[in-house]
């Protein structure tokens, strides 16, 4: 598969009055061509920060990209200029932010913020962007989008507002689609309809889409290979099936053991102690061994490094070390019990 | 299951709660709503957002007061207490968990003075020592220790803010806790830590539990019954297996199939019901069955009349044209 | 629409009567009598006096009058000028006291809108310092400070422009100044906040992530929703300007409205300080009205349901 | 595999001894919301200058008067117009504070003062000393400035309050009663209560305070608004709480904050408002001189005897750029949006 | 403002006389004054601007000239009959109104007798006072009340106005020149209405200019009258006024140019101090502490005596005032009037009555708390809230509370409306009053404290003063009557009935350029009529 883009060891930091926030500490990852990637992992953990980074949206001074290089096409974006990534935004990648509610301006029709995108990037003419506009509504599926381009975003609805945003991330048909949390405000029968539509999408456009979210069954339901993020790194990342089926890393094991199964009968959910740890302070070792249940010495001290477990499948775990004690992961964290 | 047998603690009539909403409408929050719970058991809750589940808990606690209709706790209607002391007695038994644990503490004020604000309105320590020996405990309790006491709120992760919110329902000792939403602010791997503690604590106190959620799953896992609410009414209420199992209002069974399981191979393969549009606005709601706008079975009876809330087996409520006999005939 | 503007102007009304009320009793209150030059009057010219603009009769038939006046828009005839209509003043000095006011404010607008924009998007550097520091010293020195040396240095001594008077454009340029630098500061800072706010928005965030440019991102979306808080400001601010811009009008000597009230407090001309009192009363219920319309105008929001809650 | 792990010694491969209440621990020391909030004003240089300079203003206020033998009212005619001249800073010229005033005369000699005779910041025309003068006059605006506005605070406060936490009714009429009072112009009736009362202290603080508490009173009303349903509110009444306790520890505690900042910005404005009413002759009465007073009669003179107005307009100056520094700081350091 | 640099121990007099040619360079005067005019009616105006403005635009049968004596008007001439009591006088044919018609002797029985009558009665009426009938006609209950057919004046014939006085009244033919006094064409007046003297072109004029501008609060603009008899007089045909409130624009707009004079409050003056610009006169406004004795303590006359001498009048005016002010230890003012015979100053006869003498003020004082038996006495003092007014005021509080000791002064600061109302109610107990003359005698001075007077608001009474008083008005022998006068105003400083504090003076900028000036002691300021330009084009 073609490489589209390629993060390699990306670390960002932030400056707040208390001090530096390490909030991204060496994240790598590829995303291929038409793919779906899902990045999981605690509140915190460094998802959205990762994001952005790639779009460059870090606010001004505060946040920066220390060290790494975000590959695009071949294109170290971690370097580009203001201008270069303007003509990037939007065009080649674009992005869909959490909160339908807040990320659409009060004060522009619903038309003028789909259109701004085309004008700019396919130097298309007022009319023409507003055909476009309306196209794009219909596609994501909004009733009556003659009438409603020319409404404002109150006048919509959570869910109708969300696709409104897909259609903006979508209009200039981008090589790569950034999801950050794109239904967690939205109840489950719009996150259904949304998701619904995403896959749709996909299927028409080829556009590869990272998706970020810390609900496992959204990424069952959309993602072919997933990167579980944990204190600021990726502790393990595979394909779906690699991932909810052979975890290897226990704070994978810990997640998908809390979550409640609907048809498992287990009473009692296996939860991870403790809270995550203070990226002002990031421990030196394993950022997950203060709660993990099988930690060892060498986990306090030392950095785990990404061990392969299969070809695409690779988690940073001192456990997959030969020289750890073997151990399985709980009955909990086995999606689907007999698998 | 033996439901008959069971005693009831809490008896819910027929309860409506209206805001007013601009001029001269009103906004139907909850919209004759009954059921009742049982001592000892979860009764949870479910339905999308806005659909009045936090008003009807807040209504039942006393937060609102009801528009009509009647709440009975151990055979008293909690709606008729006048006097201060006797409300007072009545906010012991009863006591809630919010939501936000951000915003459900007083960032002014530090653990231990949120903690025994209970047992400084009722009066349950003698001295300071008493006290501070209660708060000790149940901050142990709630599996935090006693060095968090002088701490304030913006100290502590959500998850201990919500145990911090879960020790200071159990201060006055109630029987019965309202949970409005006590995890969906919390990540999923802190979630399993606060409903552990909630179902242990119920085993060890015989507490008895209405579980607001709009997580389907985690609402099954916790709850013995469950109710599933849309646009201020209650659909269909049983127990949380039956629920799973056999859902019988075309909403629940959408419902059930919308929410994601973290489980590929399933999720591939499975058969969605996806609704079309959105909850409608509470202020005029459709008429008859308020789901109908967005029901694949809907029928002309369901917009003409209000479906009845009935027993459609033992121990399973609905309400739906579908299980009613007449209205099915009435429509061939 | 319509029916909220009707119901907002007949609650203006309401609120005009009772400011009306008040201030004729107010009035009543006031020690002095009109009529007492160089104390040369007689007692039987005085009574023929007070007779003239029945301040003889009881205090309530008094009011009936006036208020009877009042709502056929006349409201009565000044003390200090022979035969001359309270109205007549009032349209007289209104144009010049409006005339700066206006200028002021829009200058001090656009100014201290462009100084807070600036100051948000150097956010930290420079020239947010040096942005602020000026705004703050527009509200720590007095306009009648700042009037006189402006007068004194950019007329006297540089001759630029015209120390007084009020004949032409250049000579609206240093009363409108002076009286803008309030107004100045309090924007830039106001629309500072606001920027900052606004540009850690999502929205703003979305916009960027379209790829469309820093200067629509500005433009487009961040300056006309910071507006919206500005709008609110600009009202109170627009009433500071025409009613408090005595000490300008004075120093300047333009013939405006605000000098007259003063000199008319100190004569006891009760029709003169009753009517400018009711007529800035009418500006500013006027102007909270257009405020709130421009709200809805600005943002589509409340558009709708008319009004802020 | 890399350098790193050859030094790894297999024991380092045993189950580590966590203590399972470890991961609740909490290092950082307990900050409670002040202490939080005055760590972060500590970190802005611009409000603690602010705050500093206040605090010096009010003690040298009250310091300064004593360090000259002349009172207040201490008139001379014989001494009348005396440029400034501080002993020892005399012999520095370009200072200004030789007695020598803008026409290079050397008023005191030309007025044979006595030689031993110093008048830090000069004296008025009746030949007042300007620096008690100046400092008697900061403390009276201060003292305006703070009455004023704790005045406005519980007026402001209690009705702001009220409206807000009964809401209904109560909030109706209440909020229909400030909008009519917002309609009048204050300027106007300021000065109409002035004129009525006399002008002087407490009449000038009344008429302050007789619209100023809207402002107030509005902030007031929509902390308590949305504060009256945030959850910790509920929990407190279903804990059962009276609405003696629901206000004094939940509610109050936590509007304090935008009091706080309210009050910074109005005690400038008031300090403001006072000057502009001696500007327009309906100030202080003299010889009670507040800084305004002082501004508005020296300014009448500024070309000829410049000290007269440049002392008290500076200190003015610096109290309101320092109020306004602190405001900020404050805001920036109080506002619940920023904070999480 | 203004007066003559070159004259300033002399204020009258000019240089006008030999320049008659009209100098060749442009002839604009710009000026600057402080307040809008208040009224145009001549029959209706009160104040100091409005009898300047109609002074120069208005003409009576005499106007007073550069030695404040009366000069022809529309009179040309006058005969007066052997009791002095009925004037008639004889009209200048060629006096005309600006519309081009005559001025004739009905014109001012019309505007005499408007002004007294009920429903257009002036508040300066009793300025009338000397012609016969004026009084009763405007006393409500008289027999005569409003019967203004009655009054003392009769048009003969277009050219010929007889007036009859109700005694003789050697000011008389100086009060002609006062507004009231002017002439109103009926016709015209009937014809404008409501709207007659409220802008420039609802009025017309006979004096030696017209008002050819009037905007409204921002100033006015004179043009020269070619209707006017003596046009040849009058040189200037522009004169441009601007209303300036603030002292120090006015002096900015001097520096700059753009005014040719302006008045200096003390401040300024000591700017200016050497300036050859700056110019000074004297005016006949005296200035005062009214003592109200119905304050229990102040009816002691060593108390009153003791407040007079205990402040340092010489110090507030040089210091203080700094304008050309004199320390006042009288009530008639210098340099105002002058004995029938002799032509001496009425002021200069009866010397000054008091001295600063904070020793003997002490004695005084302590000799009349005796008398009343207090140790401390407490009082009011009701002041004007100008700037000036108070400055003073704090002065005074400061001398006698340093120099009178268990003397406490409260201040008591008021618009000017209400200072006079709470004076005249008697709520004060020591004042600060101004008192300026309506007629060039010692009279209009002396006769204000006559028991249960208009302007005794004091509660002054002695019935010596009001007996010399009563009798000099009835007096026909001038010389008697100045006596009686003198006699006064010695009773009344016996008694300290007021403490005087100066004789205002006024200090101001002129451009040099500027001649002919001619300034007034009551009545109108200024008159315009023989000021021209020269030498401002070098
Ligand atoms: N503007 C900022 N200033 C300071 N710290 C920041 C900023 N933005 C993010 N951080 C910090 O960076 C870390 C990672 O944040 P990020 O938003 O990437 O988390 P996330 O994984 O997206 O979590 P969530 O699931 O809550 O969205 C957090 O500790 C956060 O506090
Ligand atoms: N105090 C109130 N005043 C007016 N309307 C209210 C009030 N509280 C709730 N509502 C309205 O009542 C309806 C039901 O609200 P409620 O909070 O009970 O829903 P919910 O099911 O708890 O939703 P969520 O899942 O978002 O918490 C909503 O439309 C809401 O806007
Ligand atoms: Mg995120
Ligand atoms: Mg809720």
């Amino acid at each position: 598969m073609e490489k589209l883009l390629e993060l390699d060891n990306i670390h960002v930091s932030f400056q707040t009055y208390g001090g530096e926030v390490k909030a991204v500490r060496g994240v790598s990852f590829t995303l291929d061509k038409g793919e779906s990637l899902a990045i999981v992992g605690e509140s915190g953990s460094g998802k959205s920060v990762t994001s952005k980074s790639i779009m460059r949206l870090l606010p001004n001074k505060i946040g920066s990209i220390k060290q790494g290089s975000i590959k695009f096409q071949g294109k170290d974006l971690a370097k580009a200029s203001e201008r270069d990534m303007e003509k990037i935004r939007g065009a080649e990648i674009s992005m869909i932010f959490q909160d339908p509610m807040t990320s659409l301006n009060p004060t522009m029709t619903i038309g003028k913020q789909i259109m701004e995108g085309l004008r700019k990037h396919q130097n298309m003419s007022k009319s023409e962007a507003k055909e476009r506009a309306v196209n794009l509504l219909k596609l994501v599926g909004i009733p009556n989008p003659e009438l409603r381009v020319d409404e404002y975003p109150h006048q919509f609805s959570g869910g109708m507002r969300q696709r409104v945003v897909i259609a903006i991330a979508l209009s200039c048909n981008p090589k790569v689609l950034i999801a950050d949390e794109p239904t967690t405000a939205l109840d489950v029968t719009i996150q259904a309809q949304i998701l619904d539509l995403m896959r749709d999408l996909q299927d028409k456009t080829g556009t590869a889409i990272i998706l970020i979210t810390h609900d496992l069954g959204v990424v069952a339901n959309l993602a072919q290979r997933v990167a579980v993020m944990y204190g600021g790194m990726i502790v393990e990342t595979g394909t779906v099936d690699e991932i909810f089926y052979k975890p290897k890393h226990p704070y994978t094991w810990g997640l998908l053991a809390s979550m409640p199964k609907l048809n498992a009968e287990s009473k009692e959910l296996l939860a991870i102690p403790g809270t995550p740890p203070d990226l002002m302070n990031p421990p030196k070792g394993c950022p997950f061994a203060a709660r993990c249940p099988y930690a060892m010495e060498v986990c306090l001290e030392n950095m785990p490094e990404a061990t392969d477990v299969s070809s695409s499948h690779k988690a940073a775990c001192w456990l997959l070390d030969e020289r750890a004690p073997k151990v399985e992961p709980p009955e909990e964290a086995l999606v689907g019990g007999a698998r | 299951m033996a439901v008959v047998e069971r005693e009831k603690l809490l008896e819910v009539k027929n309860l409506k709660k209206y805001f007013p909403a601009g001029k001269k409408g009103v906004l139907k929050a909850v919209d004759d709503v009954s059921f009742d719970i049982y001592k000892g058991e979860t009764l949870g809750l479910v339905g999308e957002s806005g659909c009045g589940k936090s008003t009807t808990g807040r209504t039942i606690i006393r937060l609102y007061d009801a528009t009509e209709g009647e709440v009975l706790y151990e055979g008293d209607d909690v709606h008729d207490k006048k006097s201060r002391s006797e409300l007072k007695k009545f906010n012991r038994k009863m006591q809630m968990i919010f939501q936000d644990p951000y915003a459900s503490l007083n960032p002014r004020m530090t653990v231990k003075d949120i903690i025994a604000e209970g047992i400084d309105i009722h009066g349950l320590a003698k001295t300071k020592k008493d006290r501070e020996n209660r708060v000790y405990e149940l901050l142990e309790t709630v599996g935090l220790n006693k060095e968090h006491a002088n701490r304030y709120p913006h100290e502590f992760s959500g998850g201990q803010r919500q145990r911090i919110g879960i020790a200071r329902a159990l201060a006055v000792d109630p029987d019965f806790i309202i949970a409005d939403e006590p995890i969906s602010a919390l990540d999923v791997s802190i979630q399993a830590q606060v409903v552990n503690l909630m179902m242990e604590l119920q085993k060890e106190r015989g507490l008895t539990y209405l579980f607001i959620a709009h997580d389907l799953s985690m609402v099954k896992h916790i709850s013995d019954r469950v109710g599933v609410m849309y646009l201020g009414n209650i659909v269909e209420l049983t127990t949380s297996d039956e629920l799973y199992e056999e859902p019988l209002h075309p909403y629940t069974q959408a419902l059930l199939s919308a929410i994601p399981v973290p489980d590929p191979e399933l999720e591939r393969s499975r058969e969605r019901i996806i609704l079309e549009g959105d909850v409608p606005s509470p202020i005029n709601p459709p008429s008859g069955c308020r789901f109908r706008t967005r029901c694949p079975h809907a029928m002309d009876v369901c917009a003409a009349v209000k479906p009845k809330w009935q027993e459609a087996r033992e121990g399973h409520w609905v309400a739906c044209h579908l299980y009613d006999e007449e209205a099915v005939k009435q429509q061939n | 629409m319509l029916r909220y503007i009707t119901q907002r102007i007949l609650y203006m009304l309401l609120t005009l009567l009772v400011i009306a009320t008040i201030t004729f009793f107010l009035m009543k209150l006031l020690p002095g009598s009109p009529f007492n030059n160089q104390d040369k009057l007689t007692e039987t010219q005085r009574y023929a006096l007070n007779e003239k603009y029945g301040l003889n009769d009881p205090v309530p038939v008094q009011y009936i009058n006036y208020i009877t006046k009042l709502a056929q828009g006349d409201l009565g005839y000044t003390f200090q000028f022979d035969g001359r209509t309270v109205n007549s003043l009032i349209v007289n000095g209104m144009g010049p006291s409006a005339t700066v006011g206006f200028e002021a404010l829009l200058f001090g607008t656009i100014v201290g809108l462009l100084l807070g924009i600036l100051a948000a998007l150097r956010h930290n550097t420079f020239l947010d310092y040096g942005a602020m520091v000026i705004a703050v010293f527009g509200i720590a020195i007095p306009s009648f400070v700042f009037a006189g040396l402006l007068q004194y240095y950019i007329g006297v001594k540089l001759e630029w422009l015209p120390v007084a008077f009020w004949n032409g454009p250049e000579y609206h340029i240093l009363p409108a100044f002076s009286l803008s630098v309030g107004v100045i500061a309090t924007v830039a800072r106001f629309m500072r906040t606001e920027m900052l706010e606004i540009l850690g928005t999502d929205y703003i965030l979305m916009a960027r992530s379209k790829g469309v440019s820093k200067s629509s991102v500005i433009f487009k979306h961040s300056v006309r929703n910071s507006l919206i808080p500005i709008v609110t400001i600009l009202g109170p601010m627009a009433i500071g300007l025409i009613t408090g811009s005595l000490v300008i009008e004075n120093i300047f000597a333009i013939p405006g409205i605000g000098e007259q009230f003063v000199k008319a407090i100190q004569v006891n001309d009760y029709p003169v300080i009753m009517g400018t009192t009711i007529f800035y009363s009418f500006l500013i219920v006027a102007i909270i009205l257009i405020v709130d319309i421009l709200y809805g105008i600005i943002d589509p929001r409340i558009r709708v349901a008319g009004g802020k809650s | 595999m890399s350098m790193s792990e050859r030094k790894l010694t297999p024991d380092l491969f045993r189950p580590a001894n966590l203590d399972s209440n470890k991961a609740e621990e909490i290092s950082k020391p307990s900050l409670s919301f002040w202490q939080d909030a005055f760590r972060r004003l500590k970190q802005n240089k611009g409000a603690m200058l602010g705050l500093f300079a206040i605090v010096f203003i009010i003690i040298f206020s009250l310091i300064a008067p004593t360090l000259t033998k002349y009172g207040i009212d201490d008139q001379e005619l014989m001494r009348s117009n005396l440029p400034p001249k501080v002993p020892g800073l005399e012999k520095i010229e370009f200072l200004g504070v030789n007695g020598v005033d803008i026409r290079g005369v050397n008023q005191y000699e030309m007025k044979s003062v006595p030689k031993d005779q110093y008048f830090w910041f000069g004296t008025d025309n009746l030949g007042r000393d300007q620096w008690t003068r100046v400092w008697k006059g900061t403390q009276i605006s201060l003292y305006i400035a703070f009455l004023a506005s704790a005045i406005e605070l519980i007026i402001g406060v209690a009705y702001g309050g009220i409206s807000a936490f009964y809401g209904g009714r109560t909030d109706d009429v209440m909020q229909r009663i400030v909008e009519i009072l917002y309609g009048i112009p204050n300027l106007v009736v300021i000065i109409l209560f002035i004129i009525i009362l006399d002008p002087g202290i407490l009449s000038i603080t009344l008429a302050l305070v007789i619209t100023g508490w809207i402002g107030m009173s509005r902030i007031v009303r929509a902390q308590i608004i949305s504060l009256k349903n945030r959850e910790f509110v509920l929990a407190s009444r279903t804990l059962g709480s009276t609405n003696g306790r629901l206000i004094s520890k939940h509610l109050l505690p936590n509007t304090l904050g935008a009091i706080i900042v309210t009050s910074t910005f109005t005690i400038p404005g008031a300090i403001f408002f006072e000057s502009f009413l001696s500007f327009i002759g309906l100030g202080i009465q003299p010889p009670v001189a507040s800084l305004g007073s002082l501004i508005a009669d020296g300014f009448r003179s500024i070309r000829i005897y410049p000290h007269l107005a440049i002392y008290p307009a500076s200190v003015l100056c610096i109290l309101m750029i320092s109020f306004n520094l602190l405001g900020d700081g404050l805001r920036d350091a109080l506002d619940p949006k920023m904070r999480r | 403002s203004g007066g003559d640099k070159d004259n300033t121990s002399d204020s009258k007099g000019g240089e006008g006389e030999k320049a008659t040619e009209k100098p060749n360079e442009p002839q604009v005067l710009n000026l600057v004054d402080s307040s809008e005019i208040p009224s145009m009616d001549s029959s209706q105006a009160t104040d100091a601007v409005s009898f300047e403005v109609m002074n120069n635009v208005f003409e009576g049968l005499y106007r007073l000239d550069k030695d404040n004596q009366p000069t022809e008007g529309v009179a040309a001439s006058h005969t007066v009959s052997e009791d002095g009591t009925v004037y008639t006088f004889k009209l200048n044919p060629d006096a005309k109104w600006s519309d081009g018609s005559q001025v004739v002797a009905k014109d001012f029985v019309y505007a005499w007798q408007k002004a007294l009558h009920p429903d257009t009665l002036s508040e300066y009426a009793y300025i009338m006072g000397p012609v016969k009938n004026a009084n009763a006609i405007q006393t409500d209950g008289d027999p005569l009340y409003g019967k203004v057919d009655q009054l003392g004046v009769k048009a003969v014939d277009d050219t010929t106005l007889e007036v009859t006085l109700e005694a003789p009244a050697p000011y008389f033919l100086g009060l002609t020149g006062f507004a009231t006094f002017y002439p109103q064409k009926e016709e015209y007046v009937k014809k404008q209405g409501d709207k007659f003297s409220l802008e420039a072109d609802t009025m017309i004029y006979n004096g030696p200019f017209v008002l050819s501008e009037w905007k409204h609060n921002e100033g006015w603009q004179y043009k020269k009258n070619d209707q006017y008899w003596d046009k040849d007089t009058v040189k200037l045909d522009e004169i441009n006024v601007k209303i300036v409130k603030d002292v120090a624009t006015g002096v900015n707009l001097y520096e700059t140019g753009q005014v040719d004079s302006v008045g200096l409050n003390s401040e300024f003056v000591d700017q200016f101090e050497g300036n050859e610009d700056i110019t000074k006169r004297g005016e006949a406004t005296v200035f005062f502490l009214r003592i109200n004795q119905k304050k229990e303590e102040l009816k002691n006359v060593n108390i009153r005596k003791a407040i007079d001498m205990a402040y340092d009048k010489k110090s507030l005016v040089d210091v203080l005032l700094n304008n050309g002010s004199t320390p006042a230890y009288y009530l008639v003012p210098g340099e105002f009037t002058f004995s029938p015979e002799g032509n001496e100053d009425f002021r200069k006869t009866n010397g000054d009555f008091g001295k600063f003498d904070p020793k003997e003020a002490k004695k005084l004082w302590e000799k009349g708390l005796e008398e009343i038996g207090k140790k401390e006495v407490s009082i009011e003092f009701l002041n004007y809230d100008s700037d000036g007014a108070k400055k003073d005021g704090e002065y005074i509080k400061n001398q006698l509370e340093k120099n009178l000791p268990g003397l406490k002064v409260s201040i008591k600061a008021q618009p000017f409306k209400q200072k006079l109302e709470l004076e005249s109610n008697g709520e004060y107990d020591i004042s600060y009053a101004g008192w300026g003359p309506d007629y060039q005698d010692p009279m209009t001075f002396i006769d204000m404290f006559v028991t249960d007077g208009a302007h005794n608001q004091m509660n002054y009474s002695n019935p010596k003063y009001d007996e010399l008083v009563n009798n000099a008005k009835k007096e026909t022998d001038v010389n008697k009557r100045w006596e009686m006068m003198l006699e006064a105003e010695k009773v009344l400083f016996e008694d300290q009935a007021i403490s005087p504090i100066y004789q205002r003076g006024l200090t101001g900028l002129r451009k040099p350029y500027v001649k002919g000036t001619v300034n007034h002691l009551f009545g109108a300021d200024t008159s315009y009529k023989w000021m021209y330009i020269e030498g401002k084009q070098k």
